[in-house]
């Protein structure tokens, strides 16, 4: 993947965050602040707006400036945790204007570091986590097991929204959710909900099916 | 959705744009979305903020003898890391800055981020951790307990210790104290509804309350009947008695939040000081109002502070914000 | 119907109750249901009153500056002549009592009865009658215009005269000065309920305002589509406007009607203080929040007064009471 | 009508006031603030007890009596009125200790006369006056053409029940119910209903009916 679909990716992003806006923030009112939605997509758009002038000529340079947009413009618990996301993903990429299917599996992992060091929540505490973490799994078995960056990133996707599903039954310990208790058994983690359509996104700029 | 706004989206600036209107002897930087009186050379700067839909909290704190700085986020959701550099930047008197946050991860993380990008430009910053409400368990299971009603007592104590001269670590300490004898419990007998969306942040029955709410309507322990103000405060005050005694001389918050006609709260405050006078506590200080709210839910909170004499003498002194103001 | 009471018949007792604790510096009579902060020798006496539910109205305006005594009724209900009588004399210094009183057939008859009593005793009282709203057409084929926002500035002013040695005769005169001066427009979004009945006031639409509401949930000039904050604040200051220019130096009270939450009112305020602007009216004092309210309507009312320097002045003069306090 | 007749009709007027104050406050909630069963049921019960206490030894006595209580304990714009038409009507008692029919009829007429001028409101206002008007008039008819105090009084409920049907078509000039102007019409005047209460009060107690 070269400069251009990185910009792509996160142009994806921000169309389908923008597109599932209602339904994010409607998954955030049943166990948290009903705002989810609304956060992500004054960030991501501000992130797609800010990149169209940016002058990012890496793929890391975009995923730093993506990065330091959703931190500047989201606000609320997840912004600053996406936000570290795509700068530590895009720190690890370095100076490299293309990206192989190793180099995006170590920078999606690198991304789950960033927000693992931040929000200090562990996979099964009901959040973003449960999403991202499988996902970077899945894309390093398939990555290992030869798939190429097509591949890689559908298995990702689809691991993701498996995670997704797997956050159904669980009880919150982080973020705001983490005050209902038992009551957040039987909701999907919005936070969760949004990864997967990050990890999307990227799958279907990956196999070149973007708009 | 019945509001006095404009548009969903531009709540939070009409607003700001009204506030700086109503208040000019304060600043509002509409770009960076801070309200400042600004820096006072030699003092510590104060700098509050949190989501929007609290008023009169943070911006109505701001003035002599309280905070310097306020800054809000859209509503319910924390302010981002640059405006919170920005009005750090904007109070700096060369004391150093300290940042009073409620304990929501969406706060801490983004004053953390602040304070880390304040400190790579040079800035000595502290934090200060507000983290009163009773109604959430305090276990290594929760995001911890939120800050709620308590915030008001430490921002205007550490605003008066700010004042006299007290350094940064002192006026952390200060803040924490404040804090740890802080506590906080809330009652809904409404939700709230958050302009973006335009529908109820929850359900509750004709005849039902949540009881330990936060201050965003996140619903609390349980629900339960409809009951007198009598057994409300009863809730609260027991809630909070089975966390920090309170069987001393305390001051006492009545907090309407919202959408809570004041004649009810002088009915809580009665239950309050008549609970508290059988417990063997003596209220030495109080505020019965709207403080710290939840847009237009209908409830209040109750917080109380165990007082010592020198925060009491901190407590008297002189104030003059919008919503808080006395002694000069 | 969900309120923070004891039991409706308690609301007012208790209320009191819960006033007197919260404010040791003025005391309560409960057995003659006023507040007061005592007589002050040659100075006129001011007693306001009505009925309860507009809370800080006024027993919130009672102190230095301000009130000597308010006579709280029922929830919406005049007090009577007694309760009058007796706050007229305890707040006798020498200099006579005057009576400040909103223009309601029930407020005006009893305040009358009071008067006569109090003038067989052989105290001097005087009385002026606020009444300011515009959405009431002044015929002689209504009771007159209705007593509203425009109290509080009466208070406040002439609480200011007082303070500074006025006499009655000119007490009087500056508080039919300020009414005269005075405009007020109010808009609801939800009605309240009364305790004692149980029920709303009236009946709204999920998608109607009642234009020119009373502070008592009495219905206005009509009902409209809810409307922009901008919108509900034209059609508030056309209305003043038709009936007092409003192109010249004003004091503007944008007023939450006990259920709007206080970012709605910065909205307000931030429309309001625009409009004034396009019309060459120039905003030099101003207040924002709750001050008369219709227990939990929620809804707005805008208040203006044009001022001379003089007025100025007096409403700059310190103020020490629990809902208006500046300058000393 | 001796003492004894006039404590039993306040009593009487007492207890229908509390049986219908509900209804009573429905016609104010309609038309004015919603509070008038409330004030009066108040003002009545007051005045009934602090008359169960008071050495009131004559019918002026009586009368006078219940005005000042219900002066001081109604509030409201019916409370001045209807305390002072028993003031009224009391005083022009004087010290009689039986009250015959004409002199009953010239205290009514005193009633009427204390609420005209301390409200200034004219019959045709849609006020209390309009059911008082009309019974008072009623009573002298019937008195002038010999009916006793139980045809006297009787006719007096009757015209203020007509008076009252008559207030529904009126608009509202005076008190809290003149502010809805035209949508006031098609609406019982309240204190025109509690008047009704009240010589309906007085036409039993006549009669020798009151429990
Ligand atoms: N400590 C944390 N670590 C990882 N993710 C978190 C943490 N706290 C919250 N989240 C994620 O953030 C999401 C909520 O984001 P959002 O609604 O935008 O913020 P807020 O809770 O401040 O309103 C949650 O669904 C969860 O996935
Ligand atoms: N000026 C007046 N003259 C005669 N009766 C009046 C006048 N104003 C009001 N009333 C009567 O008072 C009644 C309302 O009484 P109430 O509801 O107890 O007082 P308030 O209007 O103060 O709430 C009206 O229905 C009307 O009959
Ligand atoms: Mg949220
Ligand atoms: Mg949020
Ligand atoms: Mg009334
Ligand atoms: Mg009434």
């Amino acid at each position: 993947m070269d400069t251009s679909a990185f910009r792509a990716w996160v142009h994806e992003s921000a169309r389908l965050i923008t597109a599932e806006a209602e339904e994010l923030t409607r998954l955030d009112a049943a166990i948290g602040d009903g705002d989810h939605g609304i956060n992500l997509r004054r960030g991501f758009q501000a992130a797609d707006e800010m990149l169209d002038k940016a002058e990012a000529e890496t793929p890391g340079a975009v995923l730093q400036t993506v990065g330091r947009a959703l931190i500047s413009k989201t606000g609320g618990a997840s912004g600053p945790l996406y936000g570290t996301a795509f700068r530590q993903a895009g720190k690890s990429l370095a100076d490299a204007t293309e990206v192989d299917v190793a180099r995006l599996g170590s920078s999606l992992e690198a991304a789950f570091n960033g927000i693992q060091q931040l929000g200090a929540a562990h996979e099964g505490d009901k959040t973003m986590l449960d999403a991202l973490g499988p996902a970077v799994t899945a894309y390093q078995v398939a990555a290992e097991g030869g798939a190429d960056l097509v591949g890689a990133t559908r298995a990702a996707a689809e691991a993701a929204e498996r995670g997704l599903q797997e956050t159904v039954p669980m009880l919150a310990r982080k973020g705001r959710a983490s005050y209902l208790g038992e009551r957040t058994i039987g909701h999907q983690d919005p936070g969760a909900a949004s990864t997967v359509l990050i990890l999307r996104a990227l799958a279907t700029v990956a196999a070149g099916e973007a708009t | 959705m019945k509001k006095l706004i404009n548009a969903p989206d531009d709540v939070l600036t009409d607003a700001l744009i009204g506030f700086g209107a109503a208040y000019p002897e304060l600043t509002v930087n509409l770009e960076d979305r801070y309200i400042t009186r600004g820096p006072t050379a030699g003092k510590v700067g104060l700098v509050s903020g949190g989501g929007s839909g609290h008023e009169p909290l943070h911006g109505g704190f701001v003035g002599y003898g309280m905070l310097d700085a306020a800054c809000p986020g859209e509503v319910f959701t924390s302010p981002v890391p640059d405006q919170l550099l920005a009005a750090t930047k904007a109070v700096n008197g060369g004391a150093g800055v300290l940042h009073i946050v409620k304990n929501y991860t969406g706060d801490v993380l983004n004053f953390q981020m602040a304070a880390e990008l304040a400190g790579d430009d040079g800035l000595q910053v502290e934090s200060v951790l507000v983290n009163d409400d009773v109604a959430v368990e305090n276990s290594t299971y929760t995001a911890g307990r939120r800050g709620t009603g308590g915030t008001v007592f430490v921002e205007k104590i550490v605003g008066a210790a700010a004042e006299r001269g007290a350094d940064l670590a002192t006026c952390a300490a200060i803040g924490r104290e404040v804090n740890d004898r802080s506590r906080s419990f809330g009652v809904a007998l409404t939700a709230n509804v958050i302009p973006a969306t335009g529908s109820p942040g929850f359900e509750l029955g004709d005849n039902e309350i949540e009881i330990g709410v936060g201050i965003h309507g996140e619903p609390g322990r349980a629900r339960g009947p409809m009951s007198t103000a009598r057994e409300v405060a009863a809730i609260a005050l027991e809630a909070i008695h089975a966390d920090m005694p309170l069987d001393d001389e305390v001051m006492v918050m009545v907090n309407g939040l919202g959408g809570t006609p004041l004649i009810e709260l002088y009915v809580v405050y009665a239950a309050v000081a008549d609970w508290l006078k059988a417990h063997g506590g003596i209220i030495t200080r109080n505020l019965v109002g709207d403080y710290i709210t939840s847009l237009e839910m209908a409830g209040c909170s109750i917080t109380v502070c165990r007082m010592t004499p020198d925060l009491t003498d901190l407590w008297d002194a002189p104030v003059q914000t919008p919503a808080l103001r006395w002694g000069r």
